[in-house]
This record gives C-alpha cells, sequence and structure tokens, in this order.
C-alpha cells in the first residue's frame, strides 16, 4: 500500500507541489529588507562602531596619554605622545595618530583605558576614498556624524 | 478604406505592432522575473530606477548597449555574428503566427489581430522555434572555446530531445481540433465550450514541461546554469550581442507562454465559455483575456525558478525518455481512442 | 592526462560562495578522474603572527579563522589557554559559552544550509537561511556589539553578562527558527530533484572517513557517533542532555539530514542552558599580561565544522612560543577527492558544499 | 579540564606493548594526565604508529604538530620536534608521540598508516622543511612551489621577505 502511496504522490508530483506553496506563502509575507539610506537600522548600544575620543563636561580632554592603548593594540594602530604642560597635574596628548584600516575593532583600547577616554560609538559608516582619510590625528579622534564623514573622504560623499 | 491604407499602411503597422509586442513583454519580463524572485525570498528587488524597478530592464539593456563588444580573435567571425540574430529572428517570427484576438470590424475592413493564418500555423510555429536550435549551435562552435562548445552541445540535446514530448501533446490538441490553424483551435475551443487545457490535463503538464526544459529554464537550466563550470552557450558573447541571446530566450518563453494558452486555455476566449452565466465577461476584450492568461504562466516559470533545484544532465534525459515520451505516447494513444469512439 | 581527459579549473573566483579555493580538475567526459585542491590564495600566516602576540591579542585574530563560527574559535583556543595556564573558569561563564557556542552553531549551519542549496539550484533556501541567521547575528551584536567577528568569549570567561533582556530575547529568536527550517525542509527534503542530486552523491564509508580524518556532520553522516561535546566534554556540556544525530550511508543527503537535525538539537541546549543558567561571576581574575610558564597543552572542541583543536607551547613569556591549529575544514577537504572520484562533474559543487568548508581556517 | 591522572588501563597496555615492540626506540614513555605520552627515535615511528592504530585502537590521526627549538635546546638537541597525535575512537584516549628530527635529517612518512597525515606532513614541509620520505606527493600546501625558504622557523623574519612571489 505504501508504494502506491508514495506512486501516487510523485505522479502528481505532490513534493513540487509542496515547494510552490512554501515559496508562494513568502511571496506575500512580510519583507525583510531594510531601504538602507531612507531607513536606517540603528545599531544595539553596544554597538563597537568608531572608537572616538571623548571630551569631560569641562571640555578638558579625558585622555592622559598614559599609552596603555598603544601597548594593548594587537595591530599597533596608536601612535601617542604626551606632555605635561607646566603647573598642569596631568599629561596630555600632543600626538595621537590612529590609523583605521590596521583596526580590528577588538574592543581592547576601549577596555584598558583608564579614563575611559575612548570608547566605541555607534558610527558604522566607515568608507572613505582617500587613504589619508584613514590616519586620525588627534583633532580628527574627536569628529562625529556628517564632519567625520567629511574628514573620511574628504568631501567626496554626494550633497543630500 | 482607401487601398493603399488597407494593403500598405495597416500591414506595416501591424509588423511593426508584432515586432513591439515581443520587446514589450522582454522589458516586462525581466522586470517580472527579478522582481518576482525577490518577494518570494523576502527581499524587495529591484526599486530604485524608475518607480518600483520598472525602469531597470531599460538600465540593464542600455548597459548591455554601451558594453565593450568582443570577438574572440580565433572565432569564427562570421557563424560569431549570425547566432544572435539566427535565435532572435526565429522567435520573433514565430510572433507572426500567434492570434493575439478576434478579428475587429472596422466599416467594411476586418483587422485581424494577427500577421498570418494558414492551416499548419501550429507546424510552422514549432519549426521556427526549433531553428534558434541552430543559432545556439553556430554560437556555441563558434566562439572556439571549450566551455561555450560543451555548453551549446549540452542545450542542444535536452532541446531536441524535448521536442517529441511537444510534438506528441501538441498532436493531441490537433486531433482534438481536427486543424492545425491556431485560430480555428481557439473557435473549436469556443464551439465545444470547453478548454482543452481541462479536457486533457496530462497534455497539458507534459507539454508545460517540456516547454520549460526547452527554454533552458527553472529546473532544467543546465547549460546556463553550469556557467559556474561549463559555461553556456553565450559566454564569449557580450555587448549588444549578448543583450540579442538573453533577449531571445525571454521572447521564447513569451512564444511557449502564448502557445500553452492558445492550444490549452482558449487563447483570447473569457473564461469558462460554456457557462451562460459568465457571459458579461465577453464585454472585456479577448486581448485581455490572452494577457492575463499569459502573464500566468510568465509568473508560474518564475516561480518554478524560484522554487526548484536544477536537474543534473543526465537525469534531465533520462526523464525524458523514460517519463515523458512514454507518457506522451499514452496519452496520444487514449485520445486517439477516445476520439474514434465518440 | 588520457586522450579524452580534459583538466578543467574551478575557481579561485568560483561564484559557489566557499571562499578562493580552487580545484584542478581532471574529467573524462563528464565523469570526474582527478580532483586536486590547491589551497593557499587566502593564507595570512596566522601561526606565524600568533608567534608574536600576547595570548590575550590573540583572540580576535581566532575570530578570522572560520569567519562564519567566530565564536567556536574563541572557545577552542581560549580553553586549550585555560587548560595551559590552569584557569577555573566560573560555571556561569561556562554556560553563557554553551549559550554562545549553540547560537554560533546555529548560525553556521543556517548559512551553510543556503550555499548548499544555493550550489544545486535551490536558490530561495539561502534567503531563508540567512533570514534567520540574520536574527541571531543581531542577537551577538546586543549581546557585545559585533555580528560576525564577535570576539564575545575571552581568556577566564565572557565579554558580558546575559541580563534578562537578552536571555528573553534569545528564547523568541530561537522560537521562530523551527518554523524557517520546516520552510526549508518542505523545499528540499522530499523535493524529487534535490534528492537525485544528493542522493547516494559522494559516499564515504565509515572505515575510510575515519581513515581520512573526516570529523565533524560529515563524520556522523557515516554512521560514526562521534561528538567532541559528548567524548570528550568541555565547558560543562556534559550537564546538557542532547541527542548526536547520525546518518547512514554517508552521502550528500544524510549530510544534510544530519546538519538540519543538529540545528534542532541546538535549540534544545541553548534552551536547558538558559533555563539552568547559575548564578556568579561572568569572568574569572585573569591579569592582561598573562604570563605562562613552559608547558604545552592541546585541546579540542566540537565546531559546526567538525574537530577544532588546538596546541599552544609557552615558554615563560606573555607571548605564546606556538599555536598550532587543527581545522577541521582543512582536514574534511582531503576526503574530497575520495567523493569526487568516479561521479559526475556537476556532483563536485554539491558535495563540496555538502563538506561545508571555510577557507578562512583552511589556509589559515 | 585535565583529567587528574586516574590509572588508564588501556594506555598502560599500550604503553608496555610499545616498550616490547621498539625497545631501542622508545626513549620516554608515561601516562600523565590521562595522556599516553612518548617519545620516539625516527625508526620507530612507523612501527609504534602501526602497533597503537592495528592493536590498541588508536584509529584516529587527530593532528600533527611540528615545534622549532631553534632558541632552547630540543627535547632531543635536533632543530625540530615533530609531535603526533593520535585518539582512540571509541574510548575517547589520547596519545603523543614525539619525534625529534634535525634539519638534514627525514622522517619515514605516515601516510601508509593514516591516509590523513597526507596533508598534515606536506603544511609541515611547507612551514617548517621537514621531508617525509614515502609521502605520495610531498609539495608545498600554501606557499607558492617556487617559493625559497620555510615561514614558520623562527628564523624567518616576522614581516616576510619584499620581493617574495
Amino acid at each position: 500500500m505504501k508504494r502506491i502511496g508514495a506512486f501516487l504522490k510523485s505522479f502528481f508530483l505532490v513534493d513540487m507541489v509542496r515547494g510552490l506553496a512554501v515559496t508562494l506563502r513568502h511571496y506575500f509575507s512580510r519583507k525583510v529588507t531594510v531601504p538602507y539610506p531612507e531607513k536606517v537600522q540603528e545599531p544595539a548600544p553596544r554597538f563597537r562602531g568608531l572608537p572616538r575620543l571623548h571630551r569631560d563636561e569641562t571640555g578638558e580632554p579625558l585622555c592622559i596619554a598614559c599609552k596603555l592603548c598603544q601597548k594593548s593594540c594587537g595591530t599597533n594602530c596608536f601612535d601617542i605622545e604626551g606632555r605635561k604642560a607646566e603647573g598642569a597635574k596631568l599629561m596630555r596628548p600632543v600626538k595621537f595618530d590612529w590609523k583605521l584600516e590596521r583596526c580590528s575593532f577588538c574592543g581592547f583600547c576601549v577596555e584598558v583605558c583608564p579614563t575611559s577616554a575612548i570608547r566605541f560609538s555607534p558610527e558604522f559608516r566607515l568608507t572613505g576614498v582617500r587613504r589619508e582619510g584613514l590616519l586620525f590625528h588627534l583633532d580628527d579622534m574627536y569628529l562625529q556624524g556628517e564632519a567625520l564623514q567629511e574628514h573620511l573622504c574628504g568631501g567626496c560623499r554626494r550633497q543630500g | 478604406m482607401t487601398p493603399f491604407v488597407a494593403d500598405v499602411l495597416i500591414p506595416v503597422g501591424k509588423i511593426v505592432a508584432v515586432i513591439l509586442y515581443p520587446m514589450v513583454m522582454v522589458v516586462v519580463m525581466i522586470w517580472l522575473e527579478r522582481r518576482v524572485v525577490a518577494l518570494m525570498q523576502g527581499r524587495l528587488g529591484p526599486n530604485r530606477v524608475g518607480f518600483q524597478g520598472v525602469l531597470q530592464p531599460v538600465a540593464d539593456a542600455v548597459k548591455l548597449f554601451f558594453k565593450e563588444d568582443i570577438i574572440q580573435r580565433q572565432a569564427d567571425r562570421l557563424l560569431f555574428n549570425i547566432s544572435p540574430l539566427l535565435v532572435m529572428a526565429s522567435s520573433l517570427l514565430a510572433f507572426c503566427f500567434v492570434p493575439l484576438g478576434e478579428p475587429i470590424r472596422i466599416g467594411t475592413y476586418t483587422l485581424t489581430l494577427w500577421i498570418a493564418e494558414s492551416p499548419v500555423g501550429l507546424l510552422i510555429v514549432l519549426g521556427l522555434s526549433s531553428i534558434s536550435v541552430f543559432g545556439v549551435i553556430f554560437g556555441g562552435w563558434a566562439s572556439n572555446s571549450k566551455y561555450p562548445l560543451m555548453g551549446a552541445l549540452r542545450s542542444v540535446v535536452q532541446v531536441l530531445s524535448y521536442e517529441i514530448p511537444t510534438g506528441l501533446t501538441v498532436l493531441t490538441v490537433a486531433f482534438l481540433a481536427r486543424s492545425m490553424d491556431l485560430v480555428e483551435i481557439v473557435r473549436r475551443q469556443e464551439s465545444s465550450g470547453v478548454w482543452y487545457g481541462f479536457l486533457m490535463p496530462v497534455s497539458f503538464i507534459v507539454f508545460w514541461i517540456s516547454a520549460v526544459a526547452e527554454t533552458n529554464r527553472a529546473p532544467f537550466d543546465l547549460p546556463e546554469a553550469e556557467s559556474e563550470l561549463v559555461a553556456g552557450y553565450h559566454t564569449e558573447y557580450s555587448g549588444m550581442k549578448f543583450a540579442y541571446f538573453y533577449m531571445a530566450e525571454y521572447a521564447h518563453m513569451v512564444l511557449v507562454s502564448s502557445l500553452v494558452v492558445i492550444l490549452f486555455f482558449g487563447g483570447w476566449l473569457p473564461p469558462f465559455p460554456g457557462v451562460r452565466a459568465l457571459d458579461f465577461l465577453d464585454v472585456v476584450p479577448g486581448f485581455v483575456w490572452y494577457l492575463v492568461k499569459i502573464m500566468f504562466f510568465l509568473y508560474l516559470y518564475v516561480w518554478m525558478r524560484a522554487t526548484f533545484p536544477r536537474y543534473r544532465f543526465d537525469s534531465l534525459i533520462r526523464l525524458v525518455w523514460k517519463w515523458l515520451i512514454p507518457l506522451a505516447f499514452v496519452n496520444f494513444l487514449v485520445v486517439a481512442l477516445v476520439r474514434y469512439l465518440r | 592526462m588520457a586522450f579524452n581527459e580534459i583538466e578543467l579549473n574551478m575557481g579561485p573566483q568560483h561564484p559557489s560562495t566557499h571562499g578562493v579555493l580552487r580545484l584542478k580538475l581532471a574529467v573524462d567526459n563528464e565523469v570526474v578522474v582527478r580532483v586536486e585542491p590547491v589551497l593557499g590564495y587566502l593564507h595570512r600566516g596566522m601561526e606565524k603572527l600568533w608567534e608574536s602576540l600576547t595570548y590575550v591579542q590573540v583572540v580576535p585574530l581566532t575570530d578570522r579563522l572560520d569567519y562564519l563560527a567566530s565564536l567556536s574559535n574563541n572557545l577552542a583556543y581560549v580553553l586549550t589557554v585555560e587548560k595551559l595556564a590552569g584557569i577555573e573558569v566560573p560555571r556561569r561563564a561556562r554556560y553563557i559559552r554553551i549559550v554562545l557556542a549553540e547560537l554560533q552553531r546555529l548560525a553556521s549551519h543556517l548559512a551553510w544550509a543556503g550555499f548548499m542549496a544555493n550550489d544545486i539550484g535551490a536558490m530561495s533556501v539561502l534567503l531563508y537561511g540567512f533570514e534567520a541567521r540574520e536574527e541571531i547575528l543581531d542577537l551577538f551584536e546586543a549581546y557585545c556589539g559585533a555580528r560576525l567577528t564577535v570576539h564575545g568569549i575571552r581568556i577566564g570567561g565572557v565579554v558580558q553578562d546575559l541580563d534578562a533582556a537578552l536571555v528573553s530575547r534569545i528564547r523568541t529568536v530561537l522560537s521562530r527558527i523551527p518554523k524557517r527550517l520546516a520552510d526549508i525542509r518542505a523545499l528540499l527534503d522530499e523535493n524529487r530533484i534535490w534528492k537525485e542530486r544528493t542522493v547516494g552523491i559522494g559516499p564515504i564509508t565509515a572505515a575510510d572517513a575515519i581513515d581520512l580524518g573526516l570529523t565533524g556532520p560529515a563524520l556522523r553522516a557515516s554512521g560514526v557517533a562521534w561528538d567532541m561535546r559528548k567524548d570528550v566534554p568541555y565547558s560543562s556540556y556534559d550537564e546538557i542532555d542532547f541527542e548526536v544525530p547520525l546518518g547512514r550511508n554517508g552521502d550528500c543527503y544524510d549530510r544534510y539530514l544530519v546538519r538540519l537535525e543538529e540545528i534542532c538539537q541546538s535549540i534544545r541546549i541553548v534552551g536547558q542552558a538558559l533555563d539552568g543558567l547559575p548564578e556568579g561571576e561572568h569572568m574569572a581574575k585573569v591579569p592582561r599580561a598573562l604570563r605562562i610558564p613552559p608547558a604545552e597543552a592541546y585541546h579540542a572542541i566540537e565546531a559546526p565544522k567538525g574537530v577544532l583543536g588546538f596546541t599552544i607551547r609557552s615558554n615563560g613569556t606573555d607571548k605564546p612560543e606556538r599555536v598550532k591549529m587543527r581545522s577541521p575544514s582543512f582536514v574534511n577537504l582531503q576526503s574530497l577527492e575520495h567523493m569526487c572520484v568516479g561521479c559526475l562533474f556537476p556532483d563536485v559543487v554539491g558535495i563540496l558544499g555538502s563538506l561545508d568548508i571555510v577557507l578562512g581556517e583552511i589556509d589559515k | 579540564m585535565p583529567e587528574t591522572g586516574a590509572e588508564r588501563p588501556e594506555l598502560l597496555q599500550a604503553l608496555a606493548a610499545l616498550s616490547g615492540r621498539v625497545p631501542a626506540g622508545l626513549l620516554e614513555g608515561a601516562v600523565e594526565d590521562g595522556e599516553l605520552r612518548v617519545r620516539l627515535g625516527n625508526e620507530a615511528l612507523i612501527p609504534a604508529l602501526r602497533l597503537l592504530k592495528d592493536e590498541h585502537g588508536f584509529s584516529f590521526f587527530e593532528d600533527m604538530a611540528v615545534f622549532d627549538n631553534l632558541g632552547q635546546a630540543g627535547e632531543g638537541g635536533r632543530r625540530f620536534t615533530v609531535v603526533y597525535r593520535l585518539y582512540m575512537f571509541p574510548g575517547a584516549r589520547r596519545a603523543r608521540l614525539a619525534v625529534d628530527v634535525g634539519e638534514e635529517e627525514s622522517l619515514p612518512s605516515a601516510v601508509p598508516v593514516y591516509r590523513a597525515a597526507d596533508w598534515a606532513e606536506r603544511e609541515a614541509f611547507d612551514m617548517f622543511g621537514v621531508r617525509f620520505d614515502g609521502h605520495p606527493g610531498l609539495r608545498r600546501i600554501y606557499m607558492p612551489d617556487d617559493f625559497e625558504g620555510h615561514p614558520l622557523r623562527k628564523d624567518f623574519p616576522l614581516a616576510g621577505r619584499t620581493g617574495g612571489v
């Protein structure tokens, strides 16, 4: 009896029709793709985007040029020089070169920074056209949003 | 209706229409394919170029138009250039015999919605559609490289072996309608009040499977899908020549769908001609019904492509010689017997 | 090269999405006579690089080995280092590791299902598989911020703790997978074309499989009941109850079924791990500049592709003396020739898909 | 979690059988951490592998690692130590066989015993230059065939040589 059942099933293409039914159901079901430029999917709060330096409320840079991040970075992206202005208690970075092209977003620098001066930002648009755009100097490390995009690819972005 | 208009203007107009009609259908088909497959897979598909991506095919065509047209140095230039035209011409030529709707009476003159009507229209259409096989062979051989040659030979074997079941099932229809004239077949279905597709479902299914195989589509797209290993016959082509092959394939699909509609689903007849209650549907012109049915079959083409995995070459040939041809024979005998007894 | 043999080149830029693998095929009119994989196109010299990094800095690099299962690579390396240094991992961290490793297995198998089906023509399965996989990657993003190279398991524990919101979100994502799996099974399991292309294709007997070093789902499809999580339990897998799916005749179809069954098992495992999540620390106290006295340790885990093992030798400094990786895809690819010889030309793609190899792990 | 040194009867038998079969070649042997650890001379390698595979159930060739002892004195004074790891299936026991080989010397290939050793030996040759006699096709597996030098050796510069391929 099973054999006849199997023959009938195969003759009337039951397995094919079942497949067609699945694709038809997906034809009418909700689509998953997000139309990117119009609608942007917000990254999660812990998202490891582009690392940025931060300042405290008074505008003083948090970074004390302790070079812990430089030591802990596996792909040595950092090149930091610190100097203590006379009368000041803490050192401040004078030179802070950071190469985005070498960064693997492993997060060691963020974990090891004593004053949490460097933190991940939700910025995921990292594309640039000029190689210099991928090298960040001290003041570039504070750029956010459009100014950051400006730096990354030097005005190549289509307006609007 | 001056003779000039009747003898020159209208035929020229019809010829231009017959050439434009497949072109438009090809453009619609390209968009439909990319859109429907995308929607079936949970994605949006092209929706940037023009409204909902309608201009996407135009963008593709323009891109192909400006692409560099490379001809292999050792290629046989004559055959290399002819084969895309051959494939394209045979598909377009076959459209002349495809009746699109009831003849329209304008004053004394009756405008027939087809170019030519001949008592053996069915045979001619089948014959023309297999001429494109020459284009495939010449194209594959002329590009003088081993991948296209293997791809061409494979698709030729596939097309030829699937012509037998097509021929047989088409015979059953001609048998029932007692004529090979496409217009006559539709009229016969109208007078007998039932479509042949419902009368002979086996014929319809066998015809549809072999038609899909003949156009190298869906589960049988061996030569083209094998482009990973054995590139299809149009590997060496680029630019407009490749566009011809590409359009010819879609035109061939539209041709086959219209054949299915005419033979099995009563060309331009409104659904269920026999049922008197549905007569109010007659107000819609025949041409529209014809288009609706064709769109359904084109949709079915794409639907199958999105669903089924690909047959391996030997199982494909085994399928036709072991299953489809015997089935077509048995079906033909049954129809003949029924026809004789009645 | 016999008279009517032709040499065909498949890859290295090959559409079957396995990375940069090149196969030199000798074909005697459609029948495959010889298959010779040519490797090295994605060789980044990982093992040389590891010798100049500290133990902690090596972890993000292990993400890039099997880039479809980065957490499993982390887990394998980290367990070996903990075994070498004798670090005790808190029980909560071990459970979170089980959750992460099994979620990664789900993501890897769902991606594999898409790739294999797409190679044999069923293009929609790729999108259904990826739809389910995206939700898992979103979980990883919510958990520790990255989706593909996750780097979520560290020496001594895991990078973040699992809070209640994340646990309930994991459960909802898991509850949606069976439905998608049913779609894939409806499309493929009984489909005659799929069976035509996979049943009896590329068979390998249990004895040959063991002799050739095949591991993972591909080995279990030949009926060999060997799963590292059961045979040499690690990270408290022995406290979790799950079955090990087995195949019978080790062909492409069985490899396909075994992996789909493993997806169901992984869902069960994550469910149990979440139910029994113990209290406690999610990270042990590990000095950042970890120095390990000279010793050597080997530890292997059941990665989605097979047995993934690390041999680490330390020399007292904070940098490993030598790190050798036993990559499952590398060893599994050795049996490709055994499976392909004698089969037909288009099946090589199907068999390669059923082996589920990743080139990042092969070329190191 | 390293198993404690609990007694492993089957490993002890294997060790005893080994010292019986290849007394000269067996330099060191012990069962520690639930693992059979043996150091062999290179001529005792193949008999030991065959013995463990056929009579003691070590059916699976799990891994082969090569260590460059350029800096410190190698276990046998020679430059390279080749470690074979076998796995007993079913039974989940492991065996570690270490063999020392100098730069110019070569080892008998394990492929006749375990076919899985084929690529492992090719990788060892490519990365360290250890030659294996009797290997079906010993050639480089990752680096291009005309590449000179062996990258994983300690004296090979980390940044590689410019002008390579």
